[in-house]
């Protein structure tokens, strides 16, 4: 019995490769370019940013920004091959390339990208490494992505672990903060503690198939259709762990304890990337496990992911309303939101899966320049974030608080925004798949949402005599930049929805058997 | 009596049984031996003159100690933890010698029509048994350290743990090398594959005069250590360092730490650390022989066939112990930044060069030898360069001034 | 018990709590941070590097030292208030048990003192012998530190060789005193008696040797890799520091403090050989140990030329019945072996001094302890403590 | 009736006995120490159904490594130090004892009905092949570098990160961790790039 080497093509996870080569690069430039003070004594000084915005650091964001623009290029690349060849596996069926992975890959980069710039300022203002916030990013881009890609239970372990690491530890960066660090440690407990329930779900999946690969010959999807008389209570009882795992990663409702409290203590930079980023890469696994390979159980586990976006939406919604925190307030949002988005995989159609991806992506634009403000009004350690802070908001910054405003919306759902547009394409799935009853509860759970995001209007714009500290918005070129990114594609998305769509419709094609 | 043989699981466990009782035997007595050994050795070199009065050249001085110290009252400080304190010595020496189990000590001999082989288990995974008791070893040295109760104890414990894990790396790194050489974690096939004489290496065949050369060299047995030596000298190192003996003796340090881990510990338990660590010694030297010097391999002439490769393997085993007690009476002790410098900095970057090096060389049969040599040599100057250290230690140093007249 | 002055009073938990005030200062509010614990050790007063009852109280954070407070005192016997109440003869034995590593040496300032005030002449044979037994008293005395620097840094063997290079020293002038560590043997005036025949031959020889083989042990420690990683550039004394300290022998040479009292304020006949004063110029244990080996060898060069040109002659000046000091007071300094020795003696014409104060080299060479052991590793305090030579007895008199 | 079945049971009741031993230790070290004691007798039952290979790893990178590690944890943050043992939430202790048993029961289910499940020929036949043939170390290295090849690949991607993560958590706070409020107050030095919203 000779060894056969594999064979290896690498156009698949080419995006991942240029990610992680870029996050190695990093730190190897970090570690031997420029001067970078290890410890700042007095004396010393440091790298201050008085020194330019961009410092005497400036390679180091722009080597990661050049990997995501190569994960870009390589990701449309490999959707022209598909485009040309039709979805095919790779790496012995570890690795689909599809429409889909590519849409999730591209979408992923802009969000890291974002949040690359975003970091470098705040970094840079507080003085602390950059370095290993760049690799970890880069590294956790490339782990959303790879889950994005995978075909096989054990690649999607394997590639949800290398994100959440990731960012455990982003979220505790800023280690002189104690509140980073508590959230960095109950992040890291309780997504350890998903992490379990998902490799228990693959177990059980293993044990029922005798297989973890979800196409290839022997694969989950064979299986499921060439025996279809099989006892399957083992399988769904995995598939269950399995939306229990994925359920932590996107914030659901009974699984979102960790989601305030990381939120609030993480870095703002890395808040708006998890809730972008976590939040694709998990619902993009969901999406290819529930609505593709587990398609004809779809009976067994739809019950279940009915009620969990129920109650994500309601609970999301209502909790929000109660809370001070303008942080804590946008992660309850994050979890309405995800409950929005179960609408669209319980839809399971091809709408529901673009409509889903539409929605993820306009969200994560959004919350990522909502992120960016909190960031620019936080202060060094994020102590301004109290509602309250924001009185007064518009007489000290007319046009932060128009973004704002405009933002907001958005999350809300009102017209004109992409926010408007995704949760109605959303809901448009779900009642297509006759699920009218559960968009019903959406849009009360939109309606109570607005009450909050109106609760920070009526703040800025109130104009107040007794206004303690005026807000004062610290931000350099970066900001104003991903600011304004943020706040045009939310408004020109609100607009000119149709091109994001159909291309997130040309992305409803799974590689399969 | 056939009852029980069958509840065993028939002749062959028996055997084992028995092989394992001699090997356990014929260790202990070795480390005696070893034992009296050093301080002969040691004492010679010190211009001393050693044990002299318990049997001849006081060879029986070893067990008179170890008599001594079952009689010792087996003294326990008040703050130490009862059951732990108790456990260390016992899981500082029993490790050491389970790994005994895989080192082939010979070839084989036959005993009416039943052949044995002179090793007491043959596993397919031999190397890596070797590393796992290794790192159990690390659990005595530890906990004796933490179940004293006391501070010095607890600093030594705190040192052999950073030092143990840090050296057990390099240690299995450089051992990769020489499995992907022989392609097999089993030490009775890396010993098979170092059979026969460096001249079957080819890589000169055809070339007019240096095949000739190569030809007068057939003596040379085929060892690991000619193509392997990077990988012997990571080896060597972290073996040392294992075992926590000079100069890589700091958890016991005496004018550091009193006696660092085992400074609580008396009688019949010290002498369980002792012998513990005389027996890893014996290990890693008869390691070193199975793994790099061929092991049991050796001219075997006719007369008695089956003792000259025990005979060479004692002998080859005997050398390296004999480096141990030259090393020990060389060497000043190491720094504990200066001792973690080297394993991680240079002995683990430096064993996954030669790792990535043999793996590039072996994927090709015919030169591969030679080929390493030649890698070796670059091997060498990229060592030297990692090794370029502080010019004031490496560089003249001695300091030059003297004052030869009046008051200044 | 005293440590000596602090040059330095910032220490690390200074540091650290300047650092929590900036903090606080820019935050408003302080908040706890997670540190690793420090922990107190006691370096002795048992403990094999100390050389005897010598505490270090150490404050480590791991491996690192933080803080050292040298705790002296546990053998105090007070020496200066004994003599008091002896007579010269008897005081003569008693300052020889202060070092007990050189007790010839510390015989010499006493005998210096007390002829110095009572104008006695010295015959020359009698000095000679003097600067020969007691150069080799610092051969013996080298040695022996050489011996346990080596052993404090985990190299044994050394040890071994240096006690074989002792013995024949040792032999001579046991051949001459009868005694081992406590001779007893300078008497005011001259020496107790002449030394027996084969005296010369012995010392001789023993000195030869340690000149043949002191190379040797050189390249032994001194020449050793590790040797060089534990001791340069460690513990190293400023000049300035040991100057303020009152640093004075091997050490303060070894801190580029070029002063012998042999060459720089001679007494005996020291100006009649021909020697050099070793010093270094870093300050470092090595350059220390440096200087201690280098003397060895000319102390041995003092030895073979004070045995060649050995006058003969009377070993006693004239010296009444009774020694009893006249009234007045004088100061002698020697280079004892670890330093300068000095005896400050005030007599008021009794048989017993009136005051006898004694400098000892040790007890000043060790305040400066606690500067050079702060942020060192443990190892290093080793180190440092072997480099520092010093006598128990010889501290704490 | 043979000498594996006895090997086996010794195995079996020190892993679950030291197991529950560890629930009711007091010290962390003797909780460690039970954990090494499970996991070497489980390393023994491995090695009971031949697979010498994943023995080996247990004890090196289990007993070996991790456990180890735990233990110099354990050390280095004080012997004294010994955490109240009073539970924040109340009645959790008879929740757990609860769930426990029903995740107990969960076990038992799958492990008597496990066999049904599997399906395809895996199993005892399967290992026996394995075992013969290329030896099941042989065996284990076609796997990871054929058909596993990218999991085993992105497990390195896995533990750099992993490693990344460790050294920001770890690194030693120097200056850095104190922060100077140049972008609130006094700004001075940040003043010329820092572009404010007009207002």
């Amino acid at each position: 019995m000779d060894f056969v080497a594999p064979k290896i093509a690498l156009s698949g996870i080419a995006p991942e490769i240029a990610l992680a080569a870029t996050a190695l690069l990093v730190l190897l430039a970090d570690a031997f370019i420029g001067d970078r003070p290890r410890t700042l004594r007095p004396e010393h000084g440091s790298a201050r940013p008085g020194s330019g915005i961009l410092g005497n650091r400036w390679h180091l964001p722009l080597l990661s920004l050049i990997g995501f623009g190569a994960a870009v290029y390589l990701a449309l690349d490999a959707w022209d091959r598909v485009d040309a060849t039709g979805a095919t596996t790779q790496f012995s069926g570890m690795i689909a390339v599809d429409g889909f992975s590519v849409f999730v890959k591209i979408t992923l980069a802009v969000f890291g990208a974002l949040t690359i710039l975003l970091g470098h300022e705040y970094l840079v203002r507080r003085d602390l490494e950059e370095g290993e916030f760049f690799a970890l990013v880069l590294f956790s881009v490339a782990g959303m992505m790879l889950m994005a890609s995978s075909a096989d239970l054990i690649v999607t372990f394997l590639a949800l672990e290398t994100f959440s690491i990731a960012l455990y530890v982003l979220v505790g960066y800023q280690r002189s903060r104690l509140d980073g660090q508590e959230a960095a440690m109950k992040y890291f407990l309780l997504g350890a503690f998903s992490s379990t329930f998902f490799l228990l779900g693959i177990a059980l999946v293993f044990g029922a198939t005798g297989s973890t690969n979800l196409y290839g010959e022997g694969g989950i999807t064979s299986f499921l259709a060439t025996t279809p008389a099989a006892d399957l209570s083992l399988l769904v009882l995995g598939a269950g762990l399995l939306i229990v795992g994925l359920g932590f990663k996107v914030a659901a409702v009974p699984f979102h304890m960790w989601t305030p409290d990381a939120y609030q203590g993480a870095p703002s930079p890395v808040t708006g990337f998890m809730a972008a980023g976590s939040k694709l890469a998990g619902f993009a696994a969901l999406l290819r496990l529930l609505d593709v390979v587990l398609f004809p159980l779809r009976w067994d586990w739809r019950p279940l992911v009915i009620g969990i976006a129920v109650v994500t939406m309601i609970v999301g919604s209502i909790l929000a309303v109660v809370q001070d925190d303008i942080k804590r307030m946008l992660a309850y949002s994050s979890i309405a939101h995800a409950g929005f988005v179960f609408t669209a995989v319980i839809a399971t159609n091809d709408r529901g899966i673009s409509g889903a991806l539409f929605y993820l992506a306009t969200y994560g634009l959004t919350i990522v320049g909502a992120f960016a403000i909190v960031a620019v009004l936080g202060g060094p350690e994020e102590r301004r974030t109290r509602v309250n802070d924001f009185r007064g908001l518009f007489a000290a910054h007319p046009l932060l608080a128009g973004i704002l405003t405009l933002l907001m919306l958005s999350l809300a759902g009102v017209p004109i925004t992409s926010g408007f547009v995704a949760k109605l394409v959303v809901f448009g799935a779900a009642v297509e798949a006759g699920y009218t009853w559960v968009v019903v509860v959406g849009a009360i759970a939109s309606a109570i949402a607005a009450f909050f995001y109106l609760r920070i209007l009526v703040v800025m714009y109130m104009v107040d005599a007794e206004v303690a500290e005026e807000p004062k918005a610290v931000m350099g070129p970066l900001s104003i930049g991903v600011i304004g990114l943020s706040a045009a594609a939310t408004l020109v998305l609100g607009l000119f929805w149709s091109p994001l769509i159909e291309l997130a419709e040309k992305a409803t094609f799974f590689a399969g058997p | 009596m056939n009852a029980i043989v069958d509840f065993l699981g028939g002749d062959i466990v028996v055997t084992a049984i028995v092989k394992t009782v001699v090997a356990f035997a014929a260790l202990l007595l070795t480390t005696l031996i070893v034992v009296w050994a050093e301080r002969k050795v040691i004492a010679d070199m010190q211009a001393r003159i050693g044990p002299n009065r318990w049997g001849p050249y006081g060879i029986l001085q070893t067990l008179a100690d170890g008599i001594k110290l079952f009689f010792k009252e087996d003294f326990r400080p008040r703050t130490a933890d009862k059951w732990t304190f108790a456990l260390a010595p016992v899981l500082a020496m029993v490790p050491s010698l389970l790994a005994f189990a895989i080192v082939p000590i010979g070839d084989h001999i036959t005993i009416g029509d039943r052949r044995i082989d002179l090793i007491v288990a043959d596993l397919n995974i031999g190397i890596l048994y070797f590393l796992a008791m290794g790192s159990i070893g690390v659990y005595g040295v530890v906990l004796a350290g933490w179940a004293s109760g006391s501070k010095y104890p607890l600093l030594g414990g705190i040192r052999a743990s950073a030092q143990m894990i840090s050296y057990e790396i390099a240690l299995g790194l450089s051992l990769v090398p020489v499995v992907l050489a022989a392609g097999s974690l089993s030490t009775v096939d890396i010993v098979a594959a170092q059979a026969g004489s460096v001249s079957n290496v080819s890589f000169f065949n055809g070339v007019p005069v240096l095949e000739q050369i190569a030809e007068l060299f057939s003596f040379v047995p085929n060892w690991y250590i000619w193509s392997q030596w990077p990988a012997f000298f990571i080896f060597l190192i972290a073996g040392i360092a294992e075992t926590n003996r000079a100069p890589f003796d700091l958890p016991e340090a005496e004018t550091e730490l009193i006696a660092g881990f085992h400074t609580e510990y008396s009688g019949i338990r010290f002498a369980l650390f002792f012998l513990g660590e005389y027996v890893h010694v014996v290990i890693i030297s008869a390691m070193a022989v199975t793994l790099f010097f061929g092991g049991w391999g050796g001219p075997k002439p006719d007369f008695l066939p089956w003792i000259w490769p025990i005979g060479w393997f004692v002998f080859k085993t005997g050398l390296f112990v004999y480096l141990f007690v030259w090393l020990r009476a060389t060497m000043p002790r190491l720094r504990y930044d200066r001792l973690m410098w080297l394993g991680w900095k240079r002995l683990i970057p430096a064993s996954l060069v030669w790792i990535m090096v043999t793996a590039v060389v072996n994927t090709e049969g015919v030169s591969r030898n030679a080929r390493l040599v030649v890698f070796g040599i670059l091997f060498v100057i990229v060592l030297f360069w990692l090794g370029k250290g502080d010019p004031r230690l490496t560089g003249a140093v001695t300091p030059q001034r003297r004052r030869v007249h009046g008051p200044s | 018990m005293t440590t000596g002055p602090t040059v330095e009073p910032v220490d690390a938990s200074e540091v650290a709590r300047r650092a929590q005030h900036e903090a606080e200062e820019s935050f408003g509010e302080s908040e706890p941070r997670l540190d690793t614990e420090e922990m107190i050790l006691n370096v002795g007063p048992q403990h094999p590097a100390t050389h005897g009852v010598f505490r270090l109280l150490a404050t480590i954070d791991g491996e690192k030292l933080i803080h050292a407070e040298p705790i002296i005192g546990y053998m105090h016997r007070g020496y200066e208030k004994l003599v008091e109440q002896r007579d010269y003869r008897q005081i003569t034995n008693l300052v020889s048990r202060m070092d007990w590593l050189s007790g010839i040496n510390n015989e010499l300032p006493l005998a210096l003192a007390l002829e110095k005030l009572m104008e006695i002449e010295v015959p020359p044979r009698a000095t000679y012998l003097r600067v020969a037994m007691a150069e080799m008293n610092r051969i013996l005395n080298h040695l022996m530190f050489f011996a346990s620097f080596g052993a404090e840094l985990g190299a044994i063997t050394p040890t071994f060789y240096a006690f074989r290079e002792r013995e024949d020293i040792q032999l001579a002038l046991e051949m001459a005193t009868g005694g081992r560590m406590h001779f007893g043997f300078f008497r005011p005036g001259g020496l107790k008696e002449d030394v027996p025949a084969g005296f010369f031959d012995q010392a001789l020889k023993g000195v030869r040797q340690v000149i043949e083989r002191l190379n040797q042990y050189e390249d032994l420690l001194i020449g050793n890799e590790i040797f060089k990683q534990r001791t340069i550039d460690v513990g190293v004394l400023e000049k300035e520091v040991a100057y303020s300290y009152g640093v004075s022998g091997p050490i303060a040479r070894g801190s580029d403090i070029d002063f012998d009292v042999r060459k720089d304020d001679p007494y005996l006949s020291y100006e009649d050989f021909d020697f050099e004063v070793c010093s270094a110029p870093n300050g470092d244990c090595f350059d220390r140990f440096w200087v201690l080996v280098h003397e060895v060898a000319e102390s041995a060069k003092i030895v073979e030329q004070a045995i060649e040109g050995m006058p003969s002659g009377p070993i006693m000046g004239k010296v009444p019945r009774v020694v009893q000091a006249p009234k007045g007071e004088v100061y002698v300094r020697t280079e004892n072996p670890l330093g300068e020795l000095g005896m400050y003696l005030i007599s008021d014409g009794d048989r017993t001094p009136y005051r006898l104060k004694i400098r000892t080299p040790s007890y000043s060479n060790v305040s400066a302890l606690s500067h050079v052991l702060k942020d060192t590793y443990v190892s290093d305090m080793i180190a440092i403590l072997g480099s520092f030579f010093f006598v128990l007895g010889d501290i704490d008199r | 009736m043979n000498i594996e079945v006895v090997v086996f049971g010794v195995s079996f009741v020190v892993a679950l006995g030291s197991s529950i031993a560890m629930l009711f230790a007091k010290n962390a070290v003797h909780v460690a120490l039970f954990l090494v004691a499970a996991q070497v007798a489980l390393a023994l039952t491995f090695l009971l159904q031949g697979a010498y290979f994943i023995a080996a790893v247990q004890i090196i990178v289990y007993a070996g490594a991790i456990m180890v590690l735990f233990l110099f944890v354990v050390m280095l943050l004080g012997v004294d130090r010994r955490e109240a043992l009073i539970e924040p939430l109340s009645g959790q202790r008879t929740i757990a004892v609860g769930l426990g048993a029903l995740l107990a029961a969960e076990i038992v289910y799958v492990a008597v009905k496990g066999t049904e499940f599997v399906i395809g020929g895996r199993g005892e036949d399967a290992l026996v092949t394995i075992n013969e043939d290329p030896g099941n170390v042989k065996a284990l290295a076609r796997a990871l570098f054929s058909d596993y090849l990218l999991p085993f690949e992105a497990t390195s991607v896995l533990l750099v990160v992993a490693i990344v993560g460790v050294m920001v958590l770890a690194r030693r706070m120097g200056h850095e961790g104190f922060l100077r409020e140049t972008t609130e107050d006094e700004g001075s030095e940040g003043a010329e790039t820092d572009a404010e919203v007009p207002a």
